[in-house]
């Protein structure tokens, strides 16, 4: 158990490290002569307008919320689907309940038209 | 045990002898062998990565009626080492107004999260990183460290066109992970793990694409989204918004994002495999010693991989509103519903011969895959009806 | 092996450093934020009770999987109700938020 | 003094000091980002005691999805994106007193229940803790009602957040 964990540990230090490896060397072969034109923000040669904000849709928030909580829920799952192979029909029935409360959420909002790109 | 049954122990056992007999604390030995485990497979995979490139762009040639890279090497072969040259020696730009850390910070993460994928991948029934009980879920912990990875290039990039990109890819990331981790749920169901070993071993006499068609090609339909590849590759429109969250990246920063890009696609073929398709099994053939498991799971990783590139370059990008709504009004209720009918059938066939209990679930599989096609005909028929009805309208409008 | 008491001082910490967050930042995001960190020290205390108790009673574990639920519903709705009043008042700032005061 | 020991100590400074950037860095986004640091921190803790099934769950319900919303929320609720001046209201002082009062009583409180300093059993290796879990979140004598009430209360906040955030009816000034 904890050597798993060890494991995941060192492959997390030694992942990062190589990325990190190739950063170093590549700062130190490159060269380095920075101008205002080469720093300035990239847009295909167009100057610049504004500040990078952009108002975004909120359509895109939408769709993180939906995400959330499905995610969560999804996850919830898991533990069921596991240990499903030794539980009764009536256990099996109430990860579908909690299934089809999920999909009520789901209908809820594409009624709502939530899910359309207004 | 020898050399050729079960080759990591061999040597750990033999690195072990030849460090305690140095002198060295047991547990200090056993962390230093690890160490090395991990260097050597992350390695390995980088070096797989830089052949990665060759492949793709060999490949996409060979769609597109060219020849590809054929000038360095046999076959171009050591283009890709020409390749990363040229990105080591390139000027690094950090645009002004850029938020530094942050901005170094994101390709790292990006990288990163692809190889912490292949700590849990059983490359043959001796091999493999580590046996996690939860690496089902792990994938998905891993994933999500890569869209933090976006938004953190994105943001801190100081660019319009990098924040709508990345916008995009997250809105995209996000909702197709819905139907990744419902249609994870099914050989974990099928298996009663979510351990890839586990998942891998239950696989022996049938592969799970027999017991869940339906679920293999939504995984497909997901990862090839969350890879964020064509036809779902908004994030990086060329025409609208040049290349998305990465398009102030140059030299390395820029080749490590293309790296870990490569290396997911992939990574993602892999886990297909291992789902799916029966990781290293092969009618026995993997019984001939592990290596030989290791290069069978490479090789369905490949075909992975290439149906991934196949779907890349024949389907054209999708628009952002169509591609959310097939998401969620279609890939995710399918997922739920084949979820609760996988869960229904495997409790009640359980106990039956196992001949009953695979047709039974390819059967239900069939059945439903029937009923969405009859539903979506239904459907195209309903749309065309009324675009019929608008069209002569919309048409006297005009005169 | 570790003791108890390290985990549970941690998770005191945590817990102070998420309620001054709570009290004293001025945007309604920012307060969010305390909140979570206080919701993750409840969730380290409940795993570790789990751990040093019997391991076989999954009482820790579940709470803690309530916690996530609730943590999840509370950022939904709570940062749902700050962006809510950003679009009729544009502020976010919590002082400023006071229709209700008087 | 262990490695492990040691191992926590560093893990449980990291916390503490993201924690602390969380609640006072200027810039939003990088409090969500220091967040993100915590919860991370908080993961591993998680994996220390054992509790793979939630380090996990940490990750990819925190850090996937909850800070992601977090970092959209600040981005929707902010004019520019790097706003400095003071962040803290003007009685931070007397809510950092309140801090250390509630630690040092926590602490108090604590210190004065005898399984304080108790040392846990050695894990049982062959100890499956998921399906132990999965098993008890749907079993009728264990906690199938909160697990299928987790369910409702998170459809209530999605239909909750949804209609708040978005009512067409409910008169967007700004549109």
């Amino acid at each position: 158990m904890q050597n798993e964990w060890l494991y995941i540990g060192l492959f997390l230090v030694i992942a990062t490290l190589i990325p990190v490896a190739a950063l170093v060397t590549s700062w130190i072969v490159s060269p380095k002569k920075p101008n205002p034109i080469k720093q300035s923000t990239y847009e295909c040669g167009m100057e610049t307008v504004g500040e990078n904000w952009v108002q975004f849709k909120a359509q895109y928030y939408i769709f993180a919320l939906v995400f959330l909580v499905f995610d969560v829920e999804t996850v919830f799952l898991f533990p069921w689907a596991v240990s499903l192979g030794r539980l009764s029909l009536f256990a099996v029935i109430e990860g579908i309940v909690f299934i089809l409360i999920l999909i009520a959420g789901l209908i809820y909002t594409w009624r709502k038209g939530m899910l359309e790109w207004a | 045990m020898n050399l050729w049954n079960d080759p990591v122990n061999f040597i750990a056992h033999w690195l072990t002898s030849l460090f305690v007999g140095w002198g060295m604390a047991g547990w200090l030995a056993s962390l230093i062998i690890q160490l090395i485990g991990v260097i050597v497979l992350i390695l390995l995979m980088m070096l797989f990565d830089i052949f990665l490139v060759w492949v793709e762009r060999k490949v996409v040639a060979r769609f597109q009626d060219r020849l590809g890279p054929n000038r360095v090497g046999p076959f171009g072969l050591i283009q890709p080492f020409a390749d990363i040259i040229k990105l080591l020696i390139k000027e690094d730009i950090t645009p002004d107004g850029a938020d530094k850390v942050v901005y170094n910070l994101a390709p790292i993460l990006s990288l990163m999260s692809v190889l912490l994928l292949w700590a849990i991948v059983p490359l043959a029934p001796v091999i493999f990183g580590v046996d996690l009980n939860v690496g089902a879920l792990y994938i998905i912990a891993a994933g999500s460290i890569g869209t933090l990875s976006i938004i953190m290039a994105a943001w801190s990039s100081n660019n319009k066109y990098a924040l709508i990109g990345a916008f995009r890819q997250v809105a995209v990331l996000v909702s197709f992970e819905i139907p990744m981790i419902a249609t994870m749920l099914i050989p974990t169901i099928l298996a009663g793990s979510m351990g890839m070993n586990e998942i891998v071993q239950g696989q022996q006499t049938v592969w799970y694409v027999v017991l869940a068609p339906i679920a293999a090609i939504i995984f497909m339909i997901a990862a090839i989204a969350e890879l964020g590849r064509s036809p779902f590759d908004l994030n990086e429109a060329e025409s609208e918004i040049v290349a998305g969250f990465h398009i102030e990246y140059t030299g390395m920063k820029f080749g490590l994002f293309y790296a870990g890009e490569l290396l997911h696609a992939f990574t993602f073929g892999g886990f297909w495999a291992i789902l799916f398709l029966g990781g290293y099994h092969f009618f026995g053939l993997e019984n001939l010693g592990p290596l030989v498991a290791a290069v069978i799971l490479f090789a369905k990783a490949m075909f992975g991989y290439w149906v991934i590139m196949w779907i890349r370059y024949t389907v054209m990008r999708m628009r952002i509103d169509h591609m959310l709504a097939f998401n969620w009004k279609f890939l995710t209720p399918v997922a739920f519903v084949l979820l609760m009918l996988t869960a229904l059938m495997n409790t009640l066939l359980r106990g039956t011969p196992s001949g009953v209990y695979i047709l039974g679930m390819f059967l239900t599989n069939v059945l439903l895959g029937w009923i969405i096609v009859e539903i979506l005909r239904g459907y195209s028929r309903s749309e065309r009806q009324k675009t019929q009805n608008v069209a002569p309208a919309a048409a006297t409008a005009h005169h | 092996m570790i003791p108890l008491s390290w985990f549970l001082i941690l998770s005191a910490a945590l817990f102070s450093i998420g309620l001054f967050g709570v009290l004293s930042r001025k945007n309604a995001v920012a307060i969010l934020l305390g909140i979570e960190l206080m919701l993750n020290a409840a969730n380290i205390n409940l795993v570790s009770f789990w751990r040093y108790g019997d391991v076989s009673q999954m009482a820790g574990q579940v709470f803690a999987i309530i916690v996530f639920a609730v943590a999840a519903s509370e950022v939904a709705v709570g940062l749902a109700l700050v962006i809510s009043v950003y679009r009729r008042r544009n502020t976010v700032i919590a002082d400023e938020i006071d229709l209700m005061k008087w | 003094m262990t490695a492990m020991q040691i191992f926590f100590l560093i893990v449980g400074l990291v916390i503490l000091g993201s924690a602390l950037m969380v609640v006072t860095t200027g810039n939003l986004i990088h409090a969500a980002l220091w967040l993100i640091v915590t919860l991370f921190g908080v993961a591993v803790l998680f994996a220390i005691l054992n509790a793979s099934f939630l380090a996990v769950v940490q990750v990819v319900v925190y850090i996937g999805a909850i800070a992601i919303l977090f970092i959209f929320a600040v981005m929707l609720t902010h004019k520019e994106m790097r706003d400095r001046g003071p962040q803290l209201n003007n009685s931070w002082w007397l809510n950092a007193i309140i801090s250390l009062l509630t630690f040092g009583g926590l602490f108090w409180m604590l210190q004065s229940w005898n399984g304080f300093s108790k040392v846990a059993a050695d894990f049982p290796s062959s100890y499956d803790a998921v399906g132990q879990l999965g098993n008890a979140l749907i079993s009728p004598d264990a906690f199938v009602l909160p697990f299928e009430v987790a369910s409702v209360l998170l459809l209530a906040a999605l239909v909750g957040a949804v209609y708040i955030a978005f009512n067409p009816h409910s008169g967007d000034s700004r549109k």
